[in-house]
């Protein structure tokens, strides 16, 4: 075999092909880059939009040929924002409805997918087969029937309205049993041998290595609060029981009833605010835990 | 043990099943009854609370505010919750919604549509035994008036606003107005004094003035039409010709001969450039009006809302206005038998069952209807106009008033000249479907001017047009 | 093919940036590399014997020095010019081919003039994998084979392209005990078998000492010794070759040399001609001692154990660096179970070292 | 497993999720399931205590009415070009992003934004970017008074400027539109997950086919996407249900009316079908949900199948 050398490299010069596997490296390497700004930029510029927006006047923002600059910054489009929209008392709301109902939904998530996961009985893939399938029916469909169940449970403007309909999500539990499959069953068997109760072993064990999972179901169950915005106006009729999205639409009319959209978009990004600084800080876990969800699918 | 627990369970879980369904499907009639007015009329002694869904900002809710506290003055039991539910179509999906669970509020903006939906629930209340009765009740300052409407009062809505309450087919009365804005044109009064035009009454003379400006700025756009939907029931109500009936087993009756011919003759002025439309422009016309003569594509006139007046208006340029806004009535089939669209927020009452709580929401509308300093109050607030004449002999409001013109006071004069046609106003028909035949002209007209046809072809295309219109307007009552 | 190594250097910046810390992996390689031979790379780890690897297969770009595959540099030219063919450590067989799909797959990526017609692909592949004995296995998938075969399919896909050099990551590791024997035998066959000159990687001192043609031991990136396993094993540069090689290891004791005599504890157990009186580190090889009435150094006698052939003597020193010292003698030897043991040393298994650089001290 | 006699533990603990995903999800999909097979079923009508025949007259009314036709292929149209589109684009993003060091984070970050943010303002700025602003497109009256951002950029490298979304503007315009919109909706997920995907490969084979000399394209069919395909069959499924399920980003783009001026309802989809017809025909539109899921099963159930003989190990 040795005598069938390959014997290319004899036939190069083999600087030539030195420098030209340099240059296509940076080549390709510049390409790479000049694609990812492209599409940065691409991704951003919306984001740059809502921004300006903001800051223009009605009447700059109405004008036929769009302007990439306020001519004249108004940054009073912020406090008129924030003041029109009682967003003070929604921020609360919303804060408070997004809190518990992670909690809430965490704990139930939690006790389902270790059940899925960890735990025989019969029935138990017929049953998660059924919840994967509930998962494809359109949700708004479900909204008349459920708005009929919490008005006959007399739940309207509560907080119990806002929280409790959507603590279940099929999703989450399905992410999270995923994650709790990927934990040896040895570890389950050896805590049985020693003694260890479920709870003790979910606590100890499960939940600390399914970290990540739960991580971004909090944030995606978050961002669920933040966003949520037909459910609530419909709920309550008490505006001190709305939550923040719904400032959003609410509060910005001019005197004809014609949306003010400057300091509609000035209430969108302080909205958003909120948002985009967990995101930083917490960028780390929150893309961990969404890509490793997502993996394991 | 096994079996047990597995029976246990799917047993519970059909028990709760059928318990949930019993408990829902007996809901059947969740309507509250008829109103039938108590023997002793309104119990002022009686505390009760109303609410009210509205769509107003939040200065006009400082004036509703402020007259809720004059209200409380004369009936101190009556508590009012008012909440802003978005816009126009957020109070209706909001209060559909809460009829199906008997939740609904006590009162309610509304357009001839929402009362038509909310009618297939039976869950209005017709006003006429309220406001035919002629109970007295005493308030807490000690006067004593009747319940229901008097026939100065009932008379001094301008009749065409008026007349909305009572087009549901069934000679009912079911809503009362409470303020309005009309389609007005707008002018570009500078540019006609320059060039001598005459503000056009009639289409006629629209068309032939379009023809002129267009020789004088061919690079123009004559006229601009916010509404296309607008245009055509209003061409409909000049031309006398059918648009829909609430009556009847076929509801949309507007695909004839007449109506075909005006789409056609618009379509035609269309492809001239004589005029476009909100949609087809893809902003407010106001932009087009408002742009500087110089620039191409600009307008000079504008058909839009009384209401939005202020946006007719073009920025300052140097501290003045570039031109003078004049506003004129639309223009006419029949300049003696003016036919002007009505628009702007009715009240409509819910059932319920107390009727101590109808009572004090129709008194509550009867206050803010007929109430002439809030009548004035909200319309300069709001720039829509009053529902009732007499707010013209107010003299804060007549002052108001004599400060129109075409720059600052803009919205004045909007409302000077609707208050000018209040024999003008006519309303259509509402019933189930009203606001979908309302949609359809719209789209119809968008089809049929921007789509591109041989000459030879155009009459049997709009003819499918309409037929298609009609065809979509059943389809979507479930016809 | 011969390959040549010269001032081969590779530096690895420090992670943090604050701390100038840069790590020395390979520090100033230089040896050539003879043609048709098969090259133990060996050292514990973090030695650098990885990484001059990964040089040589050009995955690694070096900080300095240059690389010639025979008289060409190709110290600037990267992996896929090199015609070299890598073995990795955990053999990276890619999961969703075939074996043959594994196989042919380097002979795909061919271009140009160097491509091959479909049939001799195929061929080849079939005469590599042949070559490692898994042609019946060609249409299963990685992970349906042990781990000797994915080894072999490495090892073919590697050679299917007939490399100038074939370089091995740590072969064996992943491998158990009577697998590894059977494999590096086998590796040796292949070897000899094509010519082609093989570089292999390990920490395991037994298996490259077994197979290979020249060893080159190395440690914290520098090379200690290069030469044929037996004459590293006689004949150690310094005391952490000598520890390094040979099973059981080699015994250390503190001593000293005093009047061209090596005194371990109070005896004097060798001539030492020539060399100056200085405390040394002494090495003894397990063969080394003699089982002799009459020998100097005493040991206390701990156990024996019987191993067929050879006997192995446990016994203690105080002088002893190891807890223990482990002798190896004929089972022709009688030992006598008693209380000490007395040896002799044979002179050419006693290595002196210094005690300040640990280099060797010849006598 | 262990756990054998302690059965209803299980059921312990999936009691509370149980509870309300009976009340707040079967029991909808009951009613739902109730409401389809009563015959022109209306909520208003039905609060009224008006009763309705049972039968399926409103599975009849769906299927063969024109509109719903148009909405069906309007939405396999996009689901056939977003998904690919977005997926290939997510995965050479995610490649290239691999391939760097520096910025690699930052970058990152950037494109995960969208993710976290309120998409209410979104649909509006795309609009605004696509928008013509005139009257009479498409004959000798032309009259554009303004082109939005991107017929600008099309203008500059001297193109002519694209009708996107205004009156009379042509189906496969609208249709490029919606594609640029939802693809730029769906990246961050998918660039997320293919990333972490990526990150998760042994750089060994990567080593491996470098030695082999193996180009980057064959790389990247060869040994990236196969390695991937588990990621990529699960953005594919997501994309596919989510892409039927498509509605709002055409509202943000187009409005209510679901299509541009002239073409209302052209653009409109499945559930934009439902949506128009639950406000007033409640039994349609559970009707129509109910085809709609079963289309989403029967797409997910061939997806599955197909990845499940294309995905390795």
């Amino acid at each position: 075999m040795a005598d069938n050398m390959n014997v290319t490299l004899q036939e190069k010069d083999l600087k030539k092909v030195g420098v030209a596997q340099r240059i296509s490296g940076v080549f390709a390497k510049i390409l790479c880059y000049a694609f990812l700004f492209l599409i940065a930029i691409i991704v951003l510029f919306p984001f740059y939009w809502m921004i300006i927006s903001s800051l223009k006047t009605l009447a700059e923002y109405k004008l036929p040929v769009p302007t990439l600059f306020p001519k004249e910054i108004v940054w009073h489009n912020y406090v008129e924002a924030f003041d029109a929209a009682n967003l003070g008392t929604l921020f609360k709301n919303t804060v408070i409805v997004g809190i518990v109902s992670t909690i809430l939904s965490l704990i139930i998530t939690v006790l389902s997918a270790f059940a899925f996961a960890r735990l025989e009985f019969k029935g138990k893939n017929a049953l998660f087969a059924a919840l994967l399938a509930t998962m494809m029916i359109p949700g708004e469909l479900f909204t008349i029937t459920n708005y009929q169940t919490v008005s006959m449970f007399n739940w309207k403007d509560t907080y119990t309205v806002l929280i409790v309909p959507f603590l279940v999500s099929v999703f989450y539990i399905y992410l999270l049993r995923q994650n709790f499959l990927q934990i040896p069953n040895e570890l389950y068997l050896a805590a049985k041998v020693d003694g260890t109760s479920d709870i003790k072993y979910l606590w100890k064990v499960m939940i600390p290595l399914a970290l990540p999972t739960l991580i971004s179901i909090t944030i995606l169950k978050m961002m669920g609060a933040w966003n949520s915005y037909m459910w609530p106006k419909l709920v309550t009729s008490n505006p001190n029981m709305e939550l923040i999205t719904n400032g959003l639409r609410n509060a910005y009319s001019d005197v004809s009833g014609e949306t003010n959209f400057p300091v509609q978009m000035a209430a969108v990004a302080i909205v958003s605010a909120p948002l985009f600084l967990v995101f930083l800080f917490l960028r780390k876990y929150i893309m961990k835990g969404v890509s490793r969800s997502g993996i394991k699918g | 043990m096994k079996f047990r627990k597995i029976l246990v369970s799917v047993l519970l879980v059909v028990a709760m099943l059928t318990s949930m369904l019993s408990l829902f499907s007996c809901g059947g009639n969740k309507v509250a009854p008829e109103f039938k007015m108590p023997e002793n009329g309104f119990d002022i002694s009686k505390k009760v609370t109303i609410t009210f869904y509205h769509t107003m900002g939040a200065n006009l809710r400082e004036v509703l505010d402020a007259y809720i506290v004059e209200f409380n003055k004369l009936y101190p039991n009556i508590k009012i919750e008012h909440k802003q539910v978005g816009g126009y179509d957020d109070v209706r999906k909001t209060i559909s919604t809460e009829i199906t669970v008997g939740d609904q509020p006590n009162i309610a903006y509304c357009y001839p549509d929402h009362v038509a939906l909310y009618n297939m629930s039976k869950a209005v209340q017709t006003l006429d035994v309220l406001m035919n009765s002629d109970k007295t009740v005493k308030d807490a300052l000690g006067n004593e008036t009747i319940i229901g409407l008097t026939q100065e009062q009932k008379d001094d809505f301008i009749k065409g606003y008026y007349e909305e309450g009572m087009q549901y087919g069934d000679g009912k009365m079911y809503t009362l107005p409470l303020s309005k804005s009309t389609e007005v044109l707008y002018y570009n009064k500078t540019f006609f004094d320059e060039h001598n035009l005459q503000v056009p009454k009639t289409w006629d003379e629209l068309e032939a003035l379009c023809a002129k400006i267009k020789e004088i700025d061919p690079d123009c756009i004559p006229l601009g039409y916010d509404s296309e939907a607008n245009w055509f029931i209003t061409m409909c109500e000049q031309l006398g010709s059918d648009y829909t009936t609430a009556n009847g087993d076929n509801n949309f009756i507007f695909n004839n001969e007449t109506n075909r011919n005006f789409v056609k003759r618009f379509r035609e002025w269309y492809k001239l450039g004589y005029v476009t439309t909100q949609e087809i422009h893809g902003a407010y016309t106001s932009s087009l009006f408002t742009m500087a003569a110089t620039e191409k594509g600009n307008s000079y006139m504008s058909i839009g809302s009384s209401a939005g007046a202020t946006h007719q208006r073009p920025a300052k340029v140097n501290g003045a206005y570039p031109f003078e806004v004049g506003i004129a009535t639309v223009p006419q089939m029949d300049a003696n038998n003016p036919k002007v669209i009505s628009q702007g927020p009715s009240l409509c009452i819910f059932k319920k069952s107390n009727p101590q709580e109808v009572l004090a929401s129709w008194l509550f509308v009867k206050y803010l209807t007929t109430k002439v300093e809030f009548q004035a109050e909200f319309s300069m607030a709001s720039g829509y106009i009053p529902v009732i004449k007499s707010v013209k002999e107010n003299p804060i409001y007549a002052d108001y008033l004599n400060k129109a013109d075409g720059g600052d006071f803009i919205t004045t004069l909007s409302v000077k000249v609707g208050l000018e046609q209040e024999n003008a106003y006519y309303t259509s028909p509402a019933f189930n479907g009203s606001s979908v035949a309302r949609d359809q002209v719209g789209y119809l007209i968008q089809r049929c001017f921007v789509a591109t046809w041989k000459d030879s072809e155009v009459d049997a295309k709009i003819k499918a047009e309409f037929d298609k219109a009609v065809k979509e307007c059943k389809y979507q009552i479930g016809k | 093919m011969k390959i040549v190594l010269q001032n081969l250097t590779k530096i690895f910046p420090s992670r943090n940036k604050k701390v100038k810390d840069e790590v020395v992996a390979v520090s100033d390689f230089t040896f050539e590399i003879p043609d048709g031979k098969l090259i133990g790379l060996l050292g514990p780890s973090g030695c650098g014997k990885s990484t001059t690897l990964y040089m040589i297969s050009g995955l690694q770009k070096p900080s300095g020095g240059k690389i010639f595959f025979g008289d060409d540099d190709v110290t600037g030219l990267s992996a896929e010019n090199r015609g070299v063919g890598l073995v990795f450590q955990n053999y990276a067989l890619y999961p969703h081919m075939t074996v043959k799909q594994n196989i042919l797959f380097p002979l795909q990526n061919l271009k140009g003039k160097d491509k091959l017609p479909k049939d001799v692909m195929i061929e080849r592949a079939y005469t590599a994998a042949k070559l490692v004995q898994i042609d019946n296995l060609m249409d299963r998938k990685p992970s349906e084979l042990s781990g000797g075969q994915q080894q072999r399919v490495a090892i073919a896909r590697a050679l299917v392209k007939m490399p100038k050099v074939l370089l091995l990551d740590e072969p064996l590791s992943n491998l158990d005990a009577r697998l590894r024997l059977q494999t590096r035998e086998e590796i040796r066959r292949i070897q000899k078998e094509t010519g082609i000159t093989t570089i292999f990687v390990t920490h395991d001192q037994e298996e490259a000492m077994s197979i290979s043609d020249l060893i080159v031991v190395m440690k914290l990136g520098v090379v200690q010794q290069i030469g044929a396993p037996q004459d590293v094993y006689d004949d150690p540069t310094n005391l952490f070759v000598a520890k390094f090689l040979g099973t059981p290891p080699i015994n250390v004791f503190d001593g000293r040399v005093e009047g061209e005599k090596l005194y371990i504890g109070d005896a004097a157990v060798l001539d030492v001609p020539g060399v100056s009186d200085q405390p040394v580190t002494v090495g003894i090889r397990p063969e080394g001692f003699n089982i002799d009435p009459n020998g100097t150094f005493v040991c206390n006698l701990q156990n024996v154990e019987i191993m067929g052939r050879d006997v192995s003597v446990v016994s203690t020193n105080e002088a002893s660096l190891n807890p223990v010292i482990r002798s190896i003698v004929n089972s022709d030897n009688k030992i006598e179970m008693g209380e000490t043991v007395t040896f002799s040393l044979k002179s050419h298994k006693v290595f002196l070292f210094s005690k300040e650089d640990e280099s060797r001290i010849y006598f | 497993m262990v756990e054998s006699k302690h059965r209803w533990k299980a059921w312990l603990y999936l009691a509370p999720a149980i509870i309300l995903l009976l009340i707040f999800t079967v029991w909808p999909i009951i009613n739902t399931l109730h409401m389809s097979v009563q015959e022109g079923y209306n909520q208003s009508l039905a609060v009224a205590g008006h009763e309705f025949e049972y039968g399926f007259g409103n599975f009849e009314r769906v299927i063969e009415y024109d509109n719903f036709i148009t909405c069906l292929k309007n939405t396999m149209i996009l689901c056939v070009l977003t998904v690919p589109l977005s997926t290939i684009l997510a995965l050479v993003i995610a490649v290239c992003l691999n391939s760097i060091k520096p910025l690699s984070r930052f970058l990152q970050t950037i494109y995960f934004l969208p993710y976290v943010t309120n998409s209410i303002a979104i649909g509006m700025v795309f609009a605004a970017m696509f928008n013509i602003v005139g009257n009479n497109i498409g004959n000798e009256n032309e009259l554009i008074t303004t082109a939005g951002i991107i017929n600008n950029v099309i203008e500059f490298f001297g193109g002519d400027p694209v009708n996107w979304i205004n009156a009379g503007s042509s189906y496969w315009a609208n249709i490029t539109v919606m594609t640029i919109y939802i693809v730029w909706n769906a990246l961050p997920f998918k660039i997320l997950i293919l990333l972490g995907g990526l990150q998760s490969v042994n750089k060994q084979y990567y080593d491996a086919a470098k030695v082999d000399g193996t180009s980057r394209f064959r790389v990247f069919t060869k040994i990236t996407v196969p390695l991937l395909s588990p990621m990529i069959a699960y953005v594919v499924i997501t994309g596919f249900i989510g892409g039927f399920k498509e509605y709002s980003s055409i509202v943000g783009i187009f409005g209510e009316k679901m299509g541009p001026t002239g073409a209302d309802g052209s653009l409109n989809t499945m559930v934009g079908f439902i949506y128009n017809a639950i406000e007033s025909q409640q039994g349609t539109a559970s009707a129509a949900a109910l085809i709609l899921f079963g289309i989403i099963f029967i797409v997910t159930m061939i997806n599955l199948y197909v990845s499940k003989k294309k995905t390795h190990y």
